[in-house]
């Protein structure tokens, strides 16, 4: 049969070159997890060494969707690279325009209108929602359970309706402006969100119902792939993925940028580390995020919705900026090195996919198929964020 | 059709065709899986004639069936057994051809 | 003469087969379209509705295009027990049709053996699945070909133990005597034997691979385990197998435990049909309503419940059949 | 085998009764499916299609454009591009430089106060939008200083090749006028 | 239906089911991959499965695919899998250079005893019985827990022994790693 031929017939670099594991006897089996495979979300591409049903190695191979955003920023300036923004993390892609038009801001000493700031508040909340919906509805995808993902969905479909309303797009939205924000938002605007606020609290015990107390669901992910704090440190593990773990990290509480100290929140965090804390963080945080849109939308200032004093070239002078917002993964960072020029020197993006997708590869090692396959569900990745 | 054709002969020719054709694998083949299928074919052809004889003779009918049914049984934890055995075998000498696991070899 | 043929056991049993070919190609399309149809509805949206009206001839469509599809054989595998495995999967399915009373009448074959004809076929179901994963040449295939013959190993021990409680208890294998001990709802097995029925629903389901236990195709792991690399006609019978095996199972639970052809005002025939697909609705619903289990998971179900609940139930079956006699 | 082990059992198979509850009833609510051809969304106000210009407000004819060259400056994927020449007399190699470098044309923002004209004017001869690159960012519908952009709502706009997604902006201004003012006419 | 009919279709049935034997046999000894070996052996299983039925014992004709087919060749494809022995296992370079030597001593202990039998049987065989009727399942158990009480107990006890066995070896390959 087929082993032999099969060693022969792959040619790839990444599958001849994946050293086996000098302990193994001989009969494992080099797995192609992906590109095109139902549980990568796109384009992830995983070796992984098999003995049996348990994994013995993995390793992540990256670069299929890599579409130079960071090097796009070099060429393109300050303005012209905003609409980058929303493609790079297609889910959350407002916490990205934020990290962005935050660090070109703060460069160029940009103030924001505090309406401005509560606009973005709300509809970057919205938007993790929404992400934080996809993900859920993927995982149990992952894990076998066909339905929930239509119920996410639907609702998705909602926020989505509102925030076309303003942003004009459904997905990447390019919304956030220097200085504020592309386009006021309207009284009926404030009455949608308040009615889906209200319908959504009514999904979530379905969803609890349906899912999270599910003793099939529960047997998947507890006590599988448990993620010591000291690893979250070694790699770099932020959002849910950290919190999980039992650190109460978050940009939005730690290091906070516009108006998330004057709302109230709370950051939940895990016990053990294991699938279903992180499961359960992603829940607790889209009820968290459903507050702060309350908050805001009572506490929305009147005023213009874009700074009224804004230079008519964006020309920063010399100097380096990094600002960093919670995205649904995690802390995006964005770093802009200005030689004074109409277009940055330098531009790094810091996802959050990209440091929490290498935890993967330790924490499979050893597991089943079926684990691994959940673990890498947990950790919430966006392809195109990890490939920059 | 020759008078000695009787069913009773025929189901033991039967069986005696599959005797020889376990025999004959058993001899040729040189991995255990192969052995383990060979000797499964001359076992059926013990069930059958066991069988044949029950029913086509004054023999006692029920006896028959009931030792064919032991012949399964033993078969059964026979291919446990042997699973068992290869998959050992194997992990040893990396390999279940049987000419190549005879450490007493010169 | 016709009818003189069809009176003689032979004819009528080739009768029987021509007939439940005839129901299964039907029975596929039907299924098909009830499964898209209920999940469509579970999932809120409407399902199959363009072609013809409400989308009824969305399966024919369906069936067609498989049809129509070019035959791979993938690379290097061995083509014979690769073509081989759907039939493998397909014929015995069929057999097992024989012995079930569909009526009072409407029986295939009426045998003594009926319940272990149908339980030694449908574990040939398992070595069609090992053919498939292996013939295809596929690393996904071979792990779900693998899965497939634990699973299926592992559940026909609970689904025997359950079924001999009923044999126990009514002294017969043969299904039509079983269903005709079974006058009136309150005389149903369901409620005498009630653990029986679980370990024999639960693992009818692992049987016959449908979700939660759909381990050897989970598509989110293996893609498509052992169907991977089977196009056209090739994954239509096998899909056609899993729905009549589903058809089967839930008929044997049906014959066993819910007084088969039982019923009040209706021909027998329709009771039994209503049951069956009262049956096979729970069955999808399961589907879309359940994440899958993991593969340790669904052996220790197996290994540390259901056959030790299984073997107590039959002791006990056997305890008091021994005390009423 | 302990109560509690039991008891937990019991719970873990309710678990799976109350999913099976919950997808009963979601099993009998309406679907929330729209069916395109026979129903449309209601939300199709918001929605941004590629850009249009704008005509004044009193020349359906002639766009509000001004010839700034903003847009196809700001455009990150550089689908705009604008063509126009100039008319009058008393234009003087300097002015004409100026006035090509658009130094002296509006400032973003300004709210399209144009400077003195010098007696010269522009015509806008060509304004293209290659909608295959446009990401619908919106920069150029903001940054206009006149506010000679908008987006359309065309929402079922198909095509099968690239160049049906190469529009000619000045030219869709005109026949939309065209027939406006035919519709008036009739 | 005659009597003289069922007769010839009995032996129609023999005809068929001895062919099935035949080429399910020869492709078990003779094919160069072991599933198609496991291939041939199952329809060998067949084959002596319906001659069960021509003898009227159907229920060891279901027990015959049941156990057989269903477990034991199951069992097989299982040591194939893990043994991982491809096709050409039986050795086909090897055959070629064994073939004069090897092939004829295999034919030698296959036919010896085959042709010895053969005359046995042919010469002295007894006077077939008529079908008797089918044994029930109620007097296989009597049976069974009868007199054979001692030889069923026993086939438990191996079997326990061998699924003991299988899983302590089993263990032991797991621990090796």
């Amino acid at each position: 049969m087929p082993h032999d031929a099969m060693s022969k017939l792959v040619g790839d670099y990444y599958t001849t070159h994946f050293s086996p594991d000098p302990t193994s006897e001989g009969d494992t089996l080099i797995l192609n997890l992906g590109p095109q495979h139902p549980s990568t979300h796109g384009v992830l591409r995983v070796v992984v060494e098999m003995d049996g049903e348990y994994i013995r190695r993995s390793e992540p191979v990256l670069g299929y969707i890599h579409r130079m955003h960071e090097k796009m920023g070099e060429v393109k300036t300050y303005l012209q690279y905003l609409p980058n923004m929303g493609r790079v993390d297609y889910l959350h892609a407002l916490a990205w325009n934020w990290a962005y038009v935050g660090a070109v801001e703060k460069l160029m000493g940009i103030k924001v209108p505090p309406r401005a700031e509560y606009i973005r508040t709300i509809t970057c909340e919205l938007n993790r929602i929404s992400s934080h919906l996809l993900w859920w509805g993927a995982y149990i995808l992952d894990l076998g359970g066909i339905t929930p993902i239509f119920y996410a969905f639907a609702d998705r479909e909602r926020i989505m309706d509102i925030l076309q309303r303003v942003t004009g797009a459904r997905l990447t939205y390019c919304y956030y402006r220097f200085g504020g924000v592309s386009a006021d938002i309207d009284d009926d605007f404030i009455k949608e969100t308040r009615e889906f606020l209200q319908h959504f609290k009514t999904r979530l015990p379905i969803y609890h119902g349906l899912v999270t107390g599910n003793v099939i669901l529960r047997g998947r992910c507890e006590d599988i792939g448990v993620l010591p704090v000291e690893m979250c440190r070694r790699y770099g593990a932020t959002g849910p993925v950290l919190r999980g773990s039992g650190v109460a990290y978050d940009t939005r509480r730690f290091e906070p940028y516009s108006v998330y100290d004057q709302l109230e929140f709370d950051v939940p965090v895990g016990k053990n580390g294991d699938a279903m804390d992180r499961y359960d963080v992603r829940m607790a945080e889209m009820v968290q995020s459903v507050r702060i849109i309350e908050q805001a939308l009572d506490a929305l200032p009147d005023g213009p919705h874009v700074s009224p004093d804004l230079p008519d070239r964006f020309i920063p002078d010399k100097g380096e900026v990094y600002f960093a917002v919670e995205g649904a993964r995690g802390k995006i960072g964005v770093y802009i090195l200005s030689d004074g020029t109409a277009k940055p020197y330098r531009l790094k993006l810091r996802s959050p996919s990209f440091s929490n997708l290498h935890v993967f590869a330790e924490l499979a090692q050893g597991t089943l198929l079926a684990d691994a396959i959940s673990i890498m569900g947990s950790l919430d990745l966006v392809i195109p964020e990890i490939d920059r | 059709m020759i008078p000695a054709m009787n069913p009773l002969v025929l189901f033991h020719l039967a069986a005696l065709l599959l005797l020889a054709l376990g025999l004959y694998g058993i001899t040729i083949r040189k991995t255990l899986v192969g052995m383990l299928i060979s000797v499964e074919l001359m076992l059926n052809g013990a069930g059958l004639a066991l069988v044949a004889s029950a029913r086509l003779t004054p023999a006692l009918d029920a006896l028959g069936q009931v030792g064919t049914l032991l012949v399964m049984g033993l078969a059964a934890a026979e291919a446990t057994l042997v699973l068992a055995i290869i998959l050992v075998v194997f992990k040893r000498f990396g390999t279940s051809d049987s000419a190549k696991i005879s450490t007493l070899r010169g | 003469m016709i009818i003189e043929l069809l009176a003689t056991p032979l004819g009528h049993t080739v009768a029987a087969l021509v007939a439940i070919l005839a129901f299964l190609g039907l029975n596929g399309l039907v299924m098909v379209y009830m499964e898209r149809k209920v999940c469509g509805f579970i999932q809120l949206r409407p399902g199959p509705f363009e072609v013809g009206p409400r989308g009824l001839l969305q399966p024919v469509a369906d069936a067609l295009k498989l049809v129509g599809k070019q035959l791979v054989t993938p690379q290097g595998a061995d083509a014979l027990l690769f073509w081989l495995a759907p039939f493998i999967s397909f014929a015995p399915v069929a057999i097992c049709f024989l012995p079930i009373p569909f009526g009072p009448i409407a029986t295939g074959m009426n045998m003594n053996l009926g319940l272990l004809l149908i339980l030694a076929f449908s574990g040939l179901n398992a070595l069609s699945l090992v053919l498939a994963g292996w013939g295809s040449n596929n690393k996904y295939g071979l792990l779900g070909a693998a899965r497939a013959v634990a699973q299926s190993v592992a559940y026909e021990v609970p689904l025997l133990l359950s079924v001999l409680a009923i044999a126990f208890q009514v002294g017969s294998l043969n299904l039509s005597t079983i269903v005709e001990g079974q006058k009136g709802i309150l005389s149903w097995n369901l409620f005498y034997q009630p653990l029986a029925f679980v370990i024999y629903f639960i693992s009818a389901t692992a049987e016959t691979n449908r979700a939660p236990f759909d381990l050897p195709e989970a598509e989110s792991e293996l893609t498509a385990g052992f169907h991977t690399e089977y196009s056209g006609m090739g994954f239509g019978i096998f899909f056609l197998a899993e729905y009549s095996y589903m058809i089967v199972v839930c008929a044997v639970a049906t014959a066993l435990f819910l007084g088969g052809y039982d019923g009040p005002f209706a021909p027998g025939i329709w009771w039994f049909l209503a049951k069956v697909f009262f049956l096979v609705l729970i069955l999808m619903f399961f589907r879309w309503t359940f994440p899958r289990v993991r593969f340790d998971q669904l052996l220790n179900i197996c290994w540390k419940w259901l056959i030790p609940l299984g073997l107590a139930n039959l002791i006990a079956t056997a305890l008091v059949m021994k005390l009423v006699q | 085998m302990s109560m509690k082990t039991i008891g937990q059992t019991i719970k873990s198979l309710w678990s799976l009764i109350v999913g099976l509850k919950i997808t009963t009833v979601e099993f009998c609510r309406p679907q929330i499916t729209v069916h395109f051809p026979r129903k449309e969304v209601t939300n199709l106000g918001t929605y941004r299609g590629h850009i249009d210009l704008v005509p004044l407000a009193n020349d359906a004819q002639t766009p509000r454009c001004i010839m700034c060259g903003y847009c196809a400056d700001t455009c990150p994927s550089g689908c705009i591009s604008l063509k126009f020449h100039m008319t009058g007399e008393e234009v003087n190699p300097e002015q004409r430089r100026r006035l090509l470098l658009g130094l002296d044309v509006a400032v973003p923002r300004s709210g399209g106060k144009t400077p003195p004209p010098d007696k010269i004017e522009r015509v806008l001869d060509k304004f293209d939008l290659n909608y295959n690159y446009c990401s619908l960012c919106g920069l150029c519908v903001q940054g206009c200083p006149v506010g000679s952009l908008a987006f359309s709502r065309d929402v079922y706009l198909v095509g099968r090749a690239r160049q049906d997604f190469e529009f000619d902006l000045l030219g869709r201004l005109k026949s939309r006028a065209g027939t406006n003012s035919g519709k008036a006419a009739a | 239906m005659g009597e003289a009919l069922q007769q010839q279709l009995a032996y129609v049935g023999y005809g068929l089911y001895l062919l099935l034997i035949l080429a399910g046999g020869l492709a078990a000894v003779m094919s160069t991959s072991l599933v198609r070996a496991l291939m041939g052996l199952i329809l060998t299983l067949f084959g002596v499965a319906g001659m069960f039925l021509l003898m009227n014992a159907p229920f060891l004709a279901f027990m015959q695919i049941l156990i057989y087919v269903g477990a034991v060749s199951v069992l097989i494809f299982f040591a194939i899998m893990l043994t991982k022995t491809p096709e050409g296992e039986a050795g086909a370079e090897n055959m070629l250079e064994w073939i004069g030597l090897r092939a004829g001593l295999a034919v030698l202990a296959a036919l010896t005893p085959a042709i010895i039998m053969a005359t046995l049987i042919v010469k002295k065989a007894p006077a077939a019985l008529a079908l008797k009727p089918e044994v029930t399942l109620a007097q296989l158990g009597e049976f069974l827990t009868g007199p054979f009480v001692l030889a069923f107990e026993l086939i438990s006890v191996v079997l326990l022994a061998a699924m003991a066995g299988a899983v302590v070896l089993g263990f032991e390959r797991r621990k090796g790693k």
